[in-house]
């Protein structure tokens, strides 16, 4: 069967190296958090100012002065520290951050991201983040549903949507398979209710 | 030398029509509000104004952005559940739009801030954001040359400051006001306390007053 | 992560012949001893040092150089009073000096830790070092291109770490520390004291541990 | 009478605005700190990360963790911050010190500043935050003797020894004179023991 949400999160949750410093993007990585294993050592960035980001503030817990980067109430772990916004950006576009993990429109099999704009008319494009992560993080993830609502794949030879990085991604993460995009192509690491054969086809790999 | 003020409105009395202000907040947190208020009771016109985002509700940047007389917003992320009034402007053509990426938005004001006349830079590279814009190669990465973003004015917030306008700040509300402070012209900061000289540790400073010209307390 | 360790031997031991490598300091004033100490004992050969000075007296950095395995120092102020390791060294054509002013050395080091290909810097412009570098007028005003100085090692001292790797410093010892932790493949910290996580005001902290990769407290 | 050192600091210090946020270079420079009224809010910068530094250390005071940019112990005043190299130059650069105080080997008429390096075969090269300070500080004041040992004028056409900076400096502090370098010429705000007419004569202007 394919896989939930939170399975999903789980899935890429367990491949994050211990140690690890990384950033979760808005909307499906958030996840992510939830399924790290308690004290290996991954350590959240968040990036309106902060390392060492906990998880979601709840009850009195909740402050407006410490949220998350979808200005979700978060809560601090022992360890953290706060910096201001050209700081916490010369951290991701440094190549400081192991990995994030973004969620997307499209992932071309070259890596290329699209996850900032759909480019219908009358849409209003809003970047934050995405490009500086895009080109910054050491390994970029990237965790969406791999179909569209139409059926129509989101891992793409091109992608059709204006682009938010070229060739940055390095591993989908995605309800029917895990894939790695190499050098010399599309691995297909696991599927999830689908064959191979199946997921090629529908894909035209 | 920094000013010591209660009011909010003379705070902000002698903006111009036509000002770049800057203002500081990620969405709520760190948003200035006090001070933005005032800026809409004063009136000035023609405003550029930059943010990381155009305004949450119908309050503080939104309530600016309400009256017309804001001409164009910098910004890296409008498009929120809550930004009925920037989208209704936009749609209808009554504000003009610069989208930068929130990581440039903060190093070309730092670049504003530290005397830098402009850098190359990895983001956005092959996307139309960096379209027009000069490229070049260097060690083997593609970089886009960005130029400084320069305010007449900053609204920042902080937690609290000393009588010569050193600053500190709260968790993540700290976020674009410590650059912001840095790259305009005159830095206005609204604080909850002002605390005497030497009331706050030299170590953890993170606005040096010299780039705060008028501390509120409202 | 960051390595907790109390050898400074053992934390620099992977420094190889030809590395350049970031030390931390003015003059006396943050300059990791005991971690030049150990990289004098390693011993590795033909290294490139990045220092504001170019040694005092007859220890730490000066002590290194004394061992002939420096190739090539990237300084702003050699020539003090008690630079008489490197003066003889430089006079006898033993060191290849790279002088850089001052706020060039700490922001090409910060632009190496930010990943700014090269930025437009308004020093230096009509004076003998910035002869042959690629000039622009920007706005009115004349700028040389300038480019990151990226280190493989860096070795600072810090005043207290916590045990991820937080670091705040003590008074103008601070000085290149933060800007070459973020410039360096690998960046050793010595310090007085690690505490716990949770030891450091997280407001305070001025090196956030994503930076330091090896702590001795020596 | 021309001035002595501690006299000539003096006059510096009372052309200081009150308020100020100042940089006062190694050597004679420092001599200006002495002078400064107590109470008029001026606030002295130190390239080596710090603001608000008070007078040289004494005694038990001397901490060799707070130096000024010559090396020296010195204190620290109330309303005090401390910040790493590239905020400290960043500062510097970005034009928010109203004054500098440098000395100097010559300067031009026209504003031209030589004072790291005298070409000299075999010596040693220094520059430090000279030429950071030459193009950032938005007053640029020097201070010197106005001749050389052998006589020969140090405020010159045209700078003989490599420069520093080029049109940066705007007033000129010697022991016979302070002259203000403008659009239209070099003005002689007022001179010590020498008349006007002398002056011009020896000094070529």
């Amino acid at each position: 069967m394919s896989l939930g949400k939170q399975e999903l999160a789980a899935v890429v949750a367990a491949d994050i190296p211990a140690g690890s410093y990384v950033n979760l993007g808005i909307g499906l990585p958030t996840l992510v958090a939830d399924h790290l294993p308690i004290g290996n050592g991954v350590t959240l960035h968040t990036e309106n100012g902060m390392l060492g980001m906990g998880r979601a503030a709840e009850g009195d817990e909740v402050d407006w002065d410490l949220v998350n980067a979808g200005k979700i109430p978060v809560t601090e772990t022992p360890g953290a520290s706060y910096f201001h916004h050209a700081d916490s950006f010369a951290m991701m576009r440094g190549g400081h951050l192991d990995v994030c993990v973004l969620g997307a429109f499209q992932v071309s099999v070259g890596g290329d991201l699209a996850n900032w704009n759909t480019g219908e008319p009358g849409a209003i494009p809003a970047v934050g983040g995405a490009m500086d992560l895009a080109i910054g993080a050491r390994d970029v993830y990237v965790m969406m549903p791999l179909f569209a609502r139409d059926g129509s794949a989101k891992l793409v030879d091109k992608c059709s949507y204006p682009l938010t990085g070229v060739g940055c991604v390095s591993r989908v993460y995605t309800d029917h398979a895990v894939f790695l995009l190499e050098e010399d192509g599309v691995a297909i690491r696991e599927t999830y209710g689908i064959s191979e054969a199946e997921l090629r086809s529908r894909l035209a790999l | 030398m920094t000013a010591v003020l209660t009011d909010p409105d003379e705070a902000v009395a002698d903006i111009p029509d036509g000002a770049t202000v800057l203002i500081g907040g990620f969405g709520p947190a760190g948003q200035p509000i006090e001070l933005v208020d005032a800026l809409r009771r004063h009136g000035a016109r023609d405003l550029t104004v930059v943010n990381n985002n155009a305004g949450n509700g119908d309050t503080g940047l939104a309530a600016l952005l309400a009256t017309g007389n804001v001409r164009k917003i910098i910004c890296s992320f409008p498009r929120q559940t809550d930004s009925w009034v920037f989208d209704d402007l936009y749609r209808s053509g009554k504000i003009e739009l610069e989208l930068v990426p929130q990581g440039n938005l903060a190093e070309r004001m730092r670049a504003a801030g530290a005397g830098i006349g402009a850098f190359f830079c990895p983001t956005g590279v092959g996307t139309p954001l960096t379209e027009g814009k000069e490229q070049r190669t260097i060690d083997g990465r593609e970089y886009v040359l960005e130029y400084p973003i320069k305010g007449d004015f900053a609204l920042i917030k902080a937690h609290r400051g000393d009588e010569v306008g050193n600053l500190v700040y709260r968790k993540t509300a700290r976020n674009f006001g410590p650059v912001m402070a840095t790259a305009a012209g005159t830095t206005v900061a609204q604080v909850a306390e002002v605390v005497p000289a030497g009331g706050l540790d030299p170590e953890a400073v993170v606005t040096p007053g010299i780039y705060v010209d008028r501390l509120v307390t409202p």
